[in-house]
């Protein structure tokens, strides 16, 4: 029967090892950095509130990812939501915060009671809530209710996930929550999500049908698009990582669907592989999401805006979180030195692996995620240039950005160690994946000691493909010895000498920074380009002085959020509408009143046979 | 004879539904307890239990005499119009009525086995009379009509309570009896202050209260 | 070998853009500039001054070396006369796309950097084709992959019977080359038009020796694309038997570059530049010729 | 003997209220009675688990463990309400609403409504039942009405007609119980504990027809869906203890005597008919509460809508029958008494500092009043049945039955409306806690006895929720102890 006081109630596992490395790895630097970066904004008691409020948090997180009754697991899932509410909430003053505040719990709580439901329908068939026990009873249980959980953990931990359709609480919540505190929301609360996914879908549940797989694919892809489009067309920053954090949950999502087709069609090698991708991307995910949004903090708290259309020119007045800056964009757009390339090309590779080794119809399909996932990496690429571009390259546009200081040496610190981390990951790519190899092994139960995974050669040894190669720390080295080779041509063959002058203003005397692109036009091209999505909304005005002299010129443009306007509102709407047509049942007459004891009354009596 | 007598019950009641003014509505309400009284007498006499005769002279004293003389001081006290303030005319309250005891009578067979007839007539009536009051609460306007109409239903209830099962357990009666005394006591009490505050008994104009 | 590579890389590629400019002249019945016109260019302007503008940061003044390095690293990956040794277990075909998005991201960052109108409109046209060009990339990648058994470059650089896949991988290709070194469809290499030019918008503000390394690097990344292809439609083993066959290999070699360079500038004379939006469907035709070629593969015609 | 205690004491303190002089004094002996009265009311529950049932009195009062776990629950808020009301009614003179001469008047009122609320699991005959029901109703009038504003006699009106119609209805229902009791030949006496034994003989027609004018009269009591309408009218009028009291435990009693006769027909054969008319109702008041509950614009309507839900849930839960649900449903009973009482202290609290009822010109709570504004956002979570506190554990074991019952539907059902009232809340008391407060307010310090009174109830709240996850086993024995009476 139900005996809470389960011994093990807590299971230490290689995922569970693993999540908790992904927890304290963004943490740490966190913590490092609140300390500069409350010390100007909240009062000292504030300031206490928030330190305790983050280690509940981080606490919180490790627990959920190490319990092992479903039971606790809850509870520890939803005090993760209260505290992550109550941080969102901190700046209490904004009216902002308190309807992100609002939306963000809403929806993690709905999400909640989808959870409940799946655990609930398990505890019907397995009549136990500890993991194990569930794990062996779920062998036998019907595959009819097994998609029914499935979906129910889907929506459930979507929600937390931030997949498309219920992604609309990410861009509210994480800008508003204190930076330090947004890095670790994006960067590791999204993948207890995940761990969910993992935990309860691939290792518990058990997957048996392929169509789970197609089904997870086909909302990673949708997201990683929607995503990286609306973070095109961001300018706040911290909304603009929030989105980009549901694309990379897409990519991680791949990874993990992949691993769930592949093992539906038992290929378990490649099962294996798809899933170190999927955990790859995870932590590098954490590690440079974690450093974008610290960056976005430090940016925010020198300038005092978020507003890239503001900013310019950081780099001369901010050099070090610039560079922290330019590592973080460089790895999320996945360029090659840094761990962003490694865990894409892992991807990649895992969807060409399966490609080979699956049969026609579905080659197609893995073929086009492919393609679909390389478009999303450019887009990023793309988006992280305009950020970077606008934020800290060129004059600065504002006030706000000319009067812009370095940040406090405990937050650069804080940036630092992730930076460090960035570069590790990605040249030590080898050996990580070993390690991941034994989580992935250890979820799918899977023995995988006859895969080599030098990532050298990547020879899947059962598998019949030509082995694969890529050596991160090679590319480095070249990479550098042609600079330095490039360096010498550029010393040595011309002349010395260079001149500093004004830019190329095509003559004119006026050069100032309103001639810089802005981050509107920067996205120009992309919101054409998708504007059978975003829907742009284009309104320009010519404010005359006279018929013939125009004084100036309005341009006013914003793309429609299409999910939010055709799902969310109209659901919304009708709900309040149902409640204000139900409030006309009291309208104050105790005759009325009256009147339905004794209609009630009558009712009853009729239909008694009916009970 | 009991059958007179709940005939002469059910005319006063007839009369309750049908009444104007409220003077009226008490005159019939007084009628119905009389007729109650000779009911409640009659059962004691056949039964020779002493506490029925007790229960008896209580109900005489109490709704016959107390309780109307406590109404009429309202009324004379609150020098507010005597118009009852009908929700819908007294032809269309009669109809209401006619439905009524035609409804409760299948009730009433329903519940009684089908054999004696005499017992689902009381039945019959006693429901009558309890939709009766629950009548005057909900189609009539005033306060007043408000207290009656609970009087009335407690009413048909003593006659269910005597008629079907002798009558409670003595001491349950008693304190029924009390109940009732004191809860018109505190009706009118607020009748009052809602006569202080809002200068008229008509309830269907409370309504500040909504949603 | 590798430093063979190289310097066949840093002196071919010029000529193969010279050629191209020649033919252009040519077939529009003019005389036209000599073959050899880009080292020309490539040497005056090494003798030149170099004029930075002061709003430029330190990015401004890396960017020419980080382009032109990566840039290298990708023409080390292509195995033009070593075929498979330690330098091949560095990176596939993907890797080469990917060293390539590092070159054009800094160059974008630099254009963005000196803070003119013309350097963002560059930076934004540039990514915006070039996140564009990424997915008809990989379905080409993937008719490869599929066909010759891993994503590996050296995999179908040995000799290999020409499949009908490997052709529509070829086109596919080619429209994906005339986006990505700005040929005239997509985007017009000699014009300053800031309506219509592209890469030259971002490397407006370079100048002496910066502007000779970047341009060195585009004509390294055009010969690394003719050599893809090249290698698709006319495949070429290795190097094997007497010594004049072995010159009649080099000549064979060399001229598949040639045809291709016509056939570039054959369409560059006759199409018209496109309008910007426009681009997004002829890159998913691209995108769509990558899906035949798949298909193809997938049916092992 | 504890009995005797439990019941003495109120009469004791209605008495004394009459002749002391200071206010002041009196209220803190107030408290003292009433904890005594809680220890009583804890030894007579451990006496009942023990030792089944007492009878008392030559019979009229009969206890068994259904009785005990209530009269508990009514000393537990009995006690909180008294410590609140020192620092209310003190507060009340300082601003002049009531006169202090009303505060002896206010004292005796709140002593009788908590005797006659004693009494009411405690009458052994049904009859008796009634009448201490009737008590609790007139009693409790004069407090809906205390304060002479046009709402509060309006609201005291409704109260008392509605309620007074509903329970004529339920005396109709025992007198038919009587009746059905009467033709099977048996003993006349109304005693619950002669016609427990002797259920399964009585006529089921008769019965099922009884328990429907039963559920509705206490219905229209318990404040169940299409009779609640009075609930939120008296609750937001009445003075803030004595509507925690009110919606805290008032509303258990009238659930208590529901399930007194609910037993006799469960006991007759007839769950099935039983458990679907409580579903039934449950789920209409869980419906028509979350409508209320959403476009809600006074802040005390809000929590006497919410006590509606809670009771519909109360109701599925006695519903669903399986013992997980029963022991669920009693344990939401006393959570939910504890936990909105809080609310109800804190609402009070701040419709005294801001002097208005409207939501939305309520706004930065926490900064004017940080210490009841931290405690109602506590509430409000713990209301709401987030993991910490213990109304998320009985609301668990509900739904866990619910779906173990194989019901799905209804638990889908409960699972949706849980969350739109969750949603709901938020943003209400998201917009008035946080956000920048109006310029005139000023952050204002509290009593202690008020501090005191919520620190008690927050104690309860996150204690029982973490002692229950591990204390789980004898709680479900103690419900299958219940159904046996």
């Amino acid at each position: 029967m139900l005996n809470l006081l389960a011994k093990n109630l807590f299971l230490f596992d290689p995922l569970s090892l693993f999540f908790l490395a992904v927890i304290f790895i963004v943490s740490l630097p966190s913590l490092v950095y609140s300390f500069g970066y409350l010390k100007g904004e909240y009062s000292f008691a504030k300031i206490i509130l928030a330190q305790i409020l983050l280690f509940a948090f981080v606490l919180s997180m490790a627990l959920v990812v190490s319990v092992s009754n479903c039971l606790i697991f809850l509870i520890f899932w939803e005090i993760m939501s209260l505290i992550s509410y109550f941080l969102v909430v901190f700046d209490t003053k904004n009216a902002r915060s308190i309807q992100a505040g609002l939306i963000y719990i809403v929806m993690t709580h709905i999400g909640t009671a989808f959870i409940i439901a799946a655990f609930m329908i398990l505890y019907n068939h397995t009549h136990s809530f500890d993991f194990l026990a569930i794990k062996n009873a779920c062998k036998i249980l019907p595959s009819g209710t097994k998609d029914i959980i499935f979906l129910l953990f889907l929506i459930g931990f979507g929600t937390k996930a931030g997949i498309v359709p219920l992604h609309i609480w990410l861009p509210y919540a994480h800008p508003q929550a204190p930076s330090h505190i947004s890095s670790i929301m994006s960067g590791v609360m999204i993948k207890t999500a995940i761990y969910g996914l993992i935990r309860f879908v691939i290792s518990i549940l058990g997957v048996n049908s392929s169509w789970w797989g197609v089904l997870i694919m086909i909302l990673a892809v949708i997201s990683c698009l929607v995503g990286i489009i609306y973070a095109l067309m961001e300018h706040d920053i911290k909304r603009l990582l929030a989105y980009s954090s549901v694309e990379n949950i897409g990519i991680i999502l791949l990874g993990v669907g992949l691993a769930m087709f592949f093992i539906s069609l038992n290929l378990p090698y490649l099962a294996v592989f798809s899933l170190i991708a999927g955990l790859y991307h995870l932590i590098n995910h954490a590690i440079f999401k974690g450093l974008l949004f610290l960056c976005a903090g430090s940016v925010y708290k020198a300038t005092g805006t978020r507003h890239i259309e503001k900013l310019g020119g950081l780099i001369k007045k901010m050099p070090q979180t610039a560079v922290y800056f330019l590592f973080g964009a460089m790895a999320i757009s996945a360029l090659p030195p840094l761990n962003g390339f490694v865990s894409e090309w892992l991807t990649l590779q895992a969807f060409f692996l399966g490609a080979f080794n699956v049969a026609g119809g579905s080659k197609i399909f893995l073929g086009i995620c492919a393609a679909m996932l390389a478009l999303t990496g450019g887009l990023a690429a793309a988006c992280f240039v305009k950020v970077f571009g606008l934020t800290f390259l060129a004059k600065p546009r504002s006030h706000y950005a000319e009067s812009a200081k370095e940040v406090a040496l405990s937050m650069r610190i804080g940036m630092l160690i992730l930076v460090v981390l960035i570069v590790i990951f990605g040249l030590a790519a080898a050996l990580i994946i070993k390690l991941l190899a034994k989580v992935a092994g250890s979820v799918l139960g899977i023995d995988i000691g006859a895969m080599s995974f030098s990532l050298n050669n990547l020879t899947l040894s059962p598998q019949i493909a030509k082995s694969v190669y890529l050596s991160i720390p090679a590319l480095a080295l070249w990479l550098i010895v042609f600079g330095i080779i490039s360096f010498v041509i550029y010393r040595i063959f011309g002349k010395a000498k260079s001149v500093i002058s004004k830019t190329w203003d095509c003559g004119y005397y006026k050069f100032d920074s309103r001639n810089e692109y802005t981050a509107t036009a920067f996205s120009k091209p992309f919101r054409i380009a998708f504007s059978f999505f975003l829907l742009p909304y284009r309104k320009t005005q010519k404010i005359r002085e006279s018929f013939y002299h125009i004084k100036s010129f309005t341009y006013e443009t914003h793309t429609t959020k299409v999910i939010k306007k055709y799902i969310y509102d109209p659901v919304l709407t009708l709900v309040f509408k149902t409640a204000k047509f139900m409030r006309r049942m009291q309208p104050g007459s105790i005759h009325l009143y009256l009147g339905y004891v004794f209609v009630t009354l009558l009712l009853l009596i009729i239909f008694m046979r009916q009970f | 004879m009991q059958g007179i007598i709940l005939f002469v019950l059910l005319v006063s009641t007839y009369l309750m539904v049908i009444a104007k003014r409220t003077s009226a509505l008490i005159r019939s309400f007084r009628y119905q307890s009389l007729c109650l009284f000779v009911i409640t007498f009659s059962i004691a006499l056949t039964q020779r239990e002493p506490e029925l005769y007790i229960v008896a002279g209580l109900l005489f004293i109490l709704k016959v005499l107390l309780i109307p003389y406590l109404l009429y001081r309202i009324i004379r006290r609150i020098k507010v119009s005597e118009d009852l303030g009908l929700f819908i005319n007294p032809q269309l309250s009669l109809l209401w009525a006619l439905a009524f005891t035609y409804l409760s009578w299948i009730f009433a067979s329903y519940i009684v086995s089908a054999n004696n007839t005499i017992l689902t007539g009381t039945l019959a009536i006693a429901f009558f009379v309890v939709s009766a009051g629950m009548f005057l609460m909900v189609f009539r306007m005033t306060a007043l009509s408000q207290i009656i109409g609970l009087l009335v239903m407690e009413n048909g209830l003593f006659l269910l309570a005597s008629t079907v099962s002798g009558g409670m357990p003595f001491f349950v009666e008693i304190a029924i009896f009390f109940d009732v005394f004191v809860s018109v006591l505190i009706m009118g009490f607020f009748v009052y202050r809602i006569n202080k505050l809002f200068t008229h008994i008509d309830v269907n104009k409370l309504s500040r209260l909504k949603g | 070998m590798i430093i063979l590579q190289i310097i066949l890389f840093i002196l071919a590629a010029p000529l193969l853009s010279g050629l191209i400019t020649k033919l252009k002249n040519n077939l529009r019945m003019r005389k036209g500039q000599s073959v050899f016109q880009p080292y020309y260019n490539l040497a005056k302007l090494f003798l030149k001054d170099e004029v930075i503008s002061e709003t430029a940061s330190w990015i401004f003044r890396i960017t020419p070396c980080v382009v032109l390095s990566s840039t290298l690293v990708a023409a080390i990956l292509i195995p033009v006369f070593i075929f498979s040794s330690s330098v091949h277990q560095m990176g596939d075909f993907f890797a080469l796309v990917f060293i390539l998005a590092l070159a054009r991201f800094f160059l974008a960052l630099s254009a963005l950097d000196t803070g003119s109108s013309f350097g963002g409109m560059g930076a934004s046209r540039e990514m915006f084709i070039s996140s564009l060009v990424e997915p008809a990339l990989c379905m080409v990648i993937l008719s490869v992959g599929l066909q010759f058994g891993s994503t590996d470059i050296s995999v179908f650089s040995g000799a290999h019977a020409i499949t009908v896949s490997s052709v529509v991988a070829a086109a596919a290709l080619f429209l994906i080359i005339l986006a990505e070194t700005s040929r005239i469809p997509v985007d017009n290499q000699e014009t300053h038009l800031e309506l219509t030019m592209v890469h030259e918008a971002m490397v407006l503000e370079y100048s002496g020796r910066s502007l000779a390394l970047i341009e060195m690097a585009s004509y390294i990344k055009q010969m690394i694309f003719f050599f893809l292809i090249a290698q698709l439609v006319f495949p070429i083993g290795k190097p094997i038997g007497t010594f004049c066959q072995i010159i009649f290999w080099v000549l064979w070699y060399l001229m598949r570059l040639g045809i291709i360079a016509i056939i570039v500038a054959l369409v560059e004379v006759t199409m018209a530049k496109m309008r910007l939006f426009r681009v997004a469907d002829f890159l998913g035709f691209a995108f769509v010729l990558g899906i035949v070629a798949t298909v193809c593969a997938i049916l092992g015609v | 003997m504890s009995i005797v205690i439990v019941l003495g004491i109120p009469l004791l303190l209605a008495l004394g209220s009459l002749f002391v002089r200071k206010e002041r004094l009196f209220g803190v002996i107030n408290c003292l009675g009433y904890f005594i009265v809680l220890c009583a009311s804890i030894v007579l529950f451990n006496q009942t688990v023990f030792a089944g049932h007492i009878r008392a009195f030559f019979d009229f009062i009969y206890l068994d463990l259904l009785s005990a776990v209530f009269i508990v629950v009514i000393a537990v808020v009995a006690f909180a309400s008294a410590l609140y009301s020192i620092a209310y009614i003190k507060k009340d003179i300082q601003q002049k609403i009531i006169s202090p001469g009303k505060e002896r008047f206010y004292y005796l009122l709140f002593n009788l409504f908590c005797f006659s609320m004693f009494c009411v699991p405690a009458m052994n005959n049904l009859g008796m039942l009634w009448v201490a029901i009737e008590m609790t109703t007139l009693i409790s009038a004069f407090l809906v009405g205390f304060y002479n504003s046009k709402e509060s006699v309006e609201a005291a009106w409704k109260y008392i007609i509605i309620c007074s119609v509903g329970i004529i209805f339920a005396l109709l229902g025992t007198i038919l119980f009587s009746y059905a009791f009467s033709i099977s030949g048996l003993s006349k006496s109304l005693n619950w504990s002669d016609m427990l034994p002797v259920a399964q003989v009585l006529n089921k027609n008769i019965l099922k027809i009884a328990f429907i004018f039963i559920l509705v009269g206490y219905g229209t009591k318990a404040g169940l869906a299409p009779m609640h309408t009075w609930l939120p009218d008296a609750h937001s009028q009445a003075v803030a203890p004595i509507s925690a009291l009110l919606s805290g435990v008032l509303l258990k009693t009238a659930i208590y005597a529901i399930l007194r006769f609910g037993i006799i027909i469960i006991k007759s054969g007839e769950f099935a008919y039983f458990s679907h008319l409580m579903i039934l109702f449950g789920v209409i008041s869980l419906v028509i509460s979350s409508g209320f509950i959403l476009v809600q614009k006074d802040l005390k309507r809000l929590l006497a809508y919410s006590s509606i839900e809670h009771v519909g849930i109360i109701s599925i839960g006695f519903g669903l029958g399986s013992p997980l649900a029963i022991g669920g449903a009693i344990l939401h009973v006393f959570n939910h008494a504890v936990t909105k009482s809080l609310m109800f202290f804190g609402a009070g609290n701040i419709v005294s500092a801001y002097k208005k009822h409207n939501m939305n010109s309520i706004r930065g709570v926490i900064k004017v009043l940080p210490f009841t504004g931290i405690r109602v956002l506590l509430g409000v979570f713990a209301l709401t049945g987030f993991p910490q506190f213990s109304i998320f554990i009985s609301e668990i074991m509900i739904i866990l039955a619910a779906f173990t019952n194989g019901s799905y539907l209804i638990a889908a059902l409960l699972l949706l409306f849980l969350a739109v009232i969750f949603g709901a809340f938020i943003y209400h008391f998201g917009k008035m806690l946080f956000g920048n407060h109006p310029k005139d307010a000023v952050t204002q310090g509290e009593p202690f006895s008020g501090k005191l009174a919520f620190l008690f109830l927050l104690f309860l709240i996150c204690g029982l929720g973490v002692v229950l996850i591990f204390k789980y086993k004898d709680l479900l024995w103690l419900a299958q102890r219940l159904l046996q009476g």
